[in-house]
């Protein structure tokens, strides 16, 4: 991949993380994308900034990796023109631990960690408070400096998403995103002590183009391919349930 | 054409020179002797414009050179060939690369610069070793270089700070010679510090020696050499005292100095001669400064007119000095 | 767990991403060099000792240098952006990768370069001084290429740190071998891809490495001691 | 746009990351140092040129530390999670971050105190060679002592690169400067402690870089040339 | 104690040494004499194990050094005081510091070391630069430094190369003086390369003159020196034909070598006397090797016996060579 600005040429540059939104675009762009005579070409990001800037200035046509929260935050800080056009998937977060079963045998104390990145992190401290372990202030997106109430006087450990995993020996409890957690061997259906909710979710993940770009021919077709059942189905058999369709 | 005037210079405290005044005429060759560590390589180094010093001039060919910078001291500095003393050459360039090396600071275009590299080597006597480096190179070839290099841009001036004290006899009056032919041929003034004797012998016009950063004497050679008392005539002219004699044997025991192709071959046949006495050389002997041979004697006299023919040698032009025996002698 | 990626596409992965590694170090390296050693000269000649002493214009220009040095690349990306999109025409890619990964080496270069001439010997430069040369002329002549071996093994520790800094290029979507051991190897826990290719890096970087220490040793005519 | 986090917050932000930077620059700097000579001396002890030649030795540590430079980050850190874990009984936090950035600054300091070893003049490690002295003492006193202040030199490179480098401890939540400016700061859109932070970390670097120069010229006795 | 026997060394083509022989006996000092280029250097550092020889065996009291390794080798080490050509003093370490390098590698303790630096700066006159580093000393103060360091350890053997090249001739008296007491009274063996012929004179018992690798010349001092076609006759001893004689006023021109308090005193008197001719000294001078004092002179003859005058001295214990006028002169 290189770069430079793509016009409204054919081929529909988009920007995706690796996992699993690279995975199913590509299987969009290999195996459906020719029925409507589209081209795509898939750009992995390990970055959640870079996505949305490239997209900015042109580098990208849309891209495929974030939440409507994020990029409301995205949009109300740097005043850019981009648009949702619509919801691919949720990847639910769970609490995970080694060293207790249940969510009420966590000690006094205890040490949790979190995504660091801010997204993953507010929905990590919300997963919490869901399940009654803390109480957060009302920001936008809470960080673990936003604790109104914390009974259990837990300490937070904020990781790289990826890393959270592998730190569970080293903590009483990790909130992992869905993928990371399969791919590590757990099971988020039995494994978890908390997971998120898949219906009404806030947090899937959806495609995005420049404002300008909201009609474009290339942009519909991608999302119509994006909604089929054939994309629900794969998800479906592909992630064995820590990314579920919308 | 150099002029130093009160020249000092000192290195957190220890003072190495100490109002040093000197002058090089054009054309001729001075040589700086002294004990180590007196300041020779300082005072060259002041000239070359290495280090700066405290107070004092220092005028080259009539310009203050220590008010110089940019382009002209560049130009200045091209005038003056240096011959660091130790090791200076370039280690990654061949023999021939650090030759070239002020020719290419002066522009000199490449094929000219070649011929001028080779003929550079020949002078030196290393032709053959034009594409080694240094580290290939025995301690005297690598003094050969630097002299080659020094000469190169034909300087007007050249500095060489002890240039052959890493050569034997033979190869150094061999880089003598091409000294003085620079001298000679193109006019080059020349310093030169040197503790080696010899070296001022065979090509210093002029002698300056240093000591504790003052020149305790200055001069040519010639006039200097005739002083029997002189630091300079004691170093350069042959020993007289390394055979104890019997002064018994004699009536009267004096050292004569004999300057010139005149006096050191007739003066003392014809004293013996003139005055009927027995005059043995029982010390010292013969050397030459330059072309001109000078001689020093420890003489023993038999005869009544002894004091005569000492006397009437220190009037024809031989310096007669401490006649060891019987009344003080005369220096002419 | 998911079955292991086969061989035959590991090795696929493999090639792409040392294609695009080569690359992005590549070309960086080579901008680091052609603007890294100007800025470490620059910065020899006007420091205490150096040939044209120079304090405020030295500190300055280590102020910068500094600066540069010490920013995660990160930051260097977003600062750079609206620069990569001017030089590249884009801020994503391999490419666009190369404008952090060179700015960010320029100022090592710099510093490495700086450290390597500070320690020419001094009778050397002081007998290249003496033949009037100009400083341009002292700093290729003598300065650099006496110093040649140690600047060769300089550019080889550069090219060798930015294989390792290239792995961020992954935030750009650039690609290449660490990259590939992150986002394909780490986060997909995937250790099949995560080790061969952290194997493979160790492979190139020490042929790298072999052939930065030959060319220094090619262009050194020093003697060596041993016991 | 959200109001801009209070400049006290900034600075608290500021001072408690400045502390982790140092921390973790710190500690991994010293083992760095401690491991990361020896590396050297072996290094060149070995190559070619060197005090004792070994081809076979030096091929195998030149791999390896071969292998440590070009390994990102993240590798060393999952590779290395095991170590950390027994060295520093856990594998998050700053304290667990020091274990891969010391292991990853080992071999390029190795790598960079060859470098300079090698450049030691021929003539003085022959005439301490007459002199009948080990091996050990040709190192320490000559090698070693004679390139001081290029050692000193590289190692301010090396807290430098470091400082970039541990931006890259927020993966294992390690903190610091780098991890404020990209977690707070780039991640949240935080322009005002984005910039703060490269600011901050621009200031510290250069006293760094100034203590680094001090102290190599404190240790270097020789006469430097100007023009 | 040192043998060297049939060594070569080629550096990539350049053969530096072609089969060389030599011996040094144990308390006696060697003279390696010859032009640049000769391979002094080379054989120097071969005897010093700093450089493998490609064959030939070198030997010190008796052990093949070659042949050594690890501790043992450097047991060897300690035993060889080394001064190399040029520059090799530690720059970061002061000049008392260089010096204590030798005494540190024989494990010395602190304050013996101390006592021993402080012997050794004294004997090389350099007491007030103990403190100083190279950078900041004369070269000539660098190379003292670097033949006390040699000394430190008391060594057994001690080799030379060209020690005193940066010393003007007091500070060159003074360090011989050294060498030769280390000789002396500690019955050091010394290996000195030189070109500086005084140095030859004044402390050498055997000299070896070195030419395109190969030894031309190889004994005592004092007996090549009585040998008038010997190299070193010609290098040490005073040059004769400087002044332009006008040999139609003699009977007789003859040189002669005479060697030894007894010859140079006595000689020529006694000769003039027995054979009643008229015997002047006309070129050539005295000098002294070691204690000895050494003549080379050309004579003026006239008187009918002047022949047999000439063949009475060479019986007599004198050199006679090169009959200039009248019949072939007869060497003793
Ligand atoms: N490392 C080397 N590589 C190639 N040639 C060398 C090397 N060392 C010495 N030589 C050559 O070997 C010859 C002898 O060198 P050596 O240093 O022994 O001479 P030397 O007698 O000491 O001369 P000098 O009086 O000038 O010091 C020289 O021609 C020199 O160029
Ligand atoms: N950079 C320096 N720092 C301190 N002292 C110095 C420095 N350079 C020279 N000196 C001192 O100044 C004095 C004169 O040194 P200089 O090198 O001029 O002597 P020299 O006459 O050339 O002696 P030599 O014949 O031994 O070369 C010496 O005592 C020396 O120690
Ligand atoms: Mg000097
Ligand atoms: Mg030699």
């Amino acid at each position: 991949s290189s770069g430079g600005a793509s016009s409204s040429s054919d081929t529909l540059k988009v920007g995706v993380s690796p996992v699993p939104h690279a995975q199913i675009l590509k299987y969009v762009a290999d195996n459906l994308a020719s029925s409507k005579g589209l081209k795509i070409e898939v750009v992995e990001f390990t970055d959640y900034v870079q996505p949305n800037t490239a997209l900015v200035d042109g580098s990208l046509d849309a891209n495929y990796f974030q939440t409507v929260p994020y990029l409301e935050t995205f949009t109300k800080e740097s005043g850019a023109k981009v648009e949702w056009v619509g919801p691919v998937h949720v990847e639910p977060l769970g609490l995970y631990s080694k060293k207790v079963k249940k969510l009420d045998e966590l000690p006094s104390g205890a040490k949790i960690a979190v995504a660091n990145d801010a997204t993953n992190e507010a929905r990590g401290l919300k997963l919490l408070e869901a399940n009654g372990l803390i109480k957060l202030k009302a920001v936008d997106q809470p960080t673990v400096r936003d604790l109104a109430e914390n009974p259990k006087n837990l300490q937070f450990v904020p990781l790289e998403a990826a890393q959270l995993p592998r730190s569970l020996e080293d903590t009483d409890a990790s909130v992992i995103n869905g993928n990371y957690a399969i791919d590590a061997g757990l099971k988020p259906a039995t494994d978890s002590l908390a997971l998120e909710k898949a219906e009404g979710n806030p947090n899937a993940n959806g495609l995005v183009t420049r404002t300008e770009l909201k009609d474009d021919k290339r942009v519909k077709d991608l999302a119509e391919l994006l909604a089929s059942q054939q994309v629900k189905d794969y998800i479906k058999q592909t992630f064995d349930g820590s990314v579920i369709p919308v | 054409m150099i002029t130093v005037e009160n020249l000092t210079k000192s290195f957190q405290g220890v003072s190495a020179l100490n109002g040093v005044t000197l002058d090089v005429e054009a054309g001729t060759v001075l040589g700086v002797v002294g004990p180590s560590g007196a300041g020779k390589s300082t005072l060259a180094r002041c000239v070359a414009l290495l280090e700066r010093p405290d107070s004092g001039a220092i005028r080259v060919d009539g310009t203050d050179i220590t008010s110089l910078d940019g382009s002209a001291l560049r130009a200045a500095r091209r005038q003056i060939g240096v011959v660091p003393q130790g090791d200076s050459l370039l280690r990654q360039r061949t023999a021939a690369g650090n030759i070239a090396l002020p020719l290419e600071s002066a522009g000199v275009p490449g094929p000219q610069r070649r011929t001028r590299v080779g003929e550079l080597l020949d002078l030196v006597g290393l032709t053959d070793k034009a594409a080694a480096y240094p580290d290939q190179l025995s301690g005297g070839q690598r003094q050969r270089i630097a002299v080659a290099r020094a000469l190169a841009a034909n300087p007007s001036v050249l500095l060489a700070d002890e240039p052959t004290s890493a050569l034997d006899p033979e190869t150094t009056g061999s880089v003598l010679t091409v000294l003085d032919r620079a001298r000679a041929e193109l006019g080059v003034t020349v310093l030169v510090v040197t503790h080696d004797m010899n070296v001022v012998r065979k090509i210093c016009d002029d002698v300056a020696v240093l000591e504790q950063g003052r020149v305790v004497e200055h001069g040519k050679v010639l006039d200097l050499v005739g002083n029997p008392v002189s630091r300079t005539s004691s170093a350069l002219l042959p020993a007289v005292d390394l055979n104890p004699i019997n002064e018994s044997s004699y009536d009267r025991v004096a050292d004569v100095v004999l300057v010139g192709f005149a006096a050191v071959g007739a003066l003392l046949p014809e004293a013996a001669h003139r005055f009927g006495v027995e005059l043995n050389i029982v010390g010292g002997g013969l050397t030459r400064l330059g072309e001109t041979p000078v001689a020093r004697f420890r003489l023993g006299l038999n005869g009544e007119r002894s004091d005569s023919a000492l006397e009437w040698i220190g009037e024809a032009g031989g310096a007669v000095q401490r006649s060891l025996k019987g009344p003080q002698g005369v220096a002419a | 767990m998911r079955s292991a990626t086969p061989w035959s596409d590991v090795i696929t992965y493999l090639v792409e991403a040392t294609g695009e590694t080569l690359y992005m170090v590549g070309v960086s390296t080579v901008i680091a060099t052609v603007l890294g050693v100007p800025v470490g000269v620059w910065l020899q000649l006007t420091a205490k000792g150096g040939l044209r002493p120079n304090t405020a214009v030295h500190r300055v220009l280590s102020f910068v240098t500094d600066l540069g040095r010490s920013m995660p690349f990160i930051v260097l990306l977003v600062a750079l952006t609206s620069v990569t999109r001017l030089i590249v025409g884009g801020s994503i890619g391999s490419t666009a990768v190369i404008v952090p990964l060179a700015v960010g080496a320029i100022p090592f270069v710099g510093r490495l370069v700086q450290n390597i001439l500070s320690e020419v010997h001094v009778t050397v430069v002081e007998a290249a001084i003496t033949t009037g040369a100009s400083t341009l002329k002292i700093v290729r002549s003598v300065l650099i290429r006496e110093s040649l071996p140690a600047l060769i093994n300089a550019i080889g520790v550069t090219v060798i740190a930015l294989i390792g800094y290239s792995a961020m290029a992954g935030v750009i979507g650039g690609g290449g071998l660490g990259d590939l051991a992150i986002r394909e190897g780490y986060q997909r826990f995937n250790d099949r891809i995560l080790w061969s290719t952290v194997a493979w890096l160790a492979v190139l970087t020490t042929v790298i490495q072999l052939g930065f220490t030959r060319a220094a040793r090619a262009f050194d005519r020093r003697r060596h001691a041993s016991v």
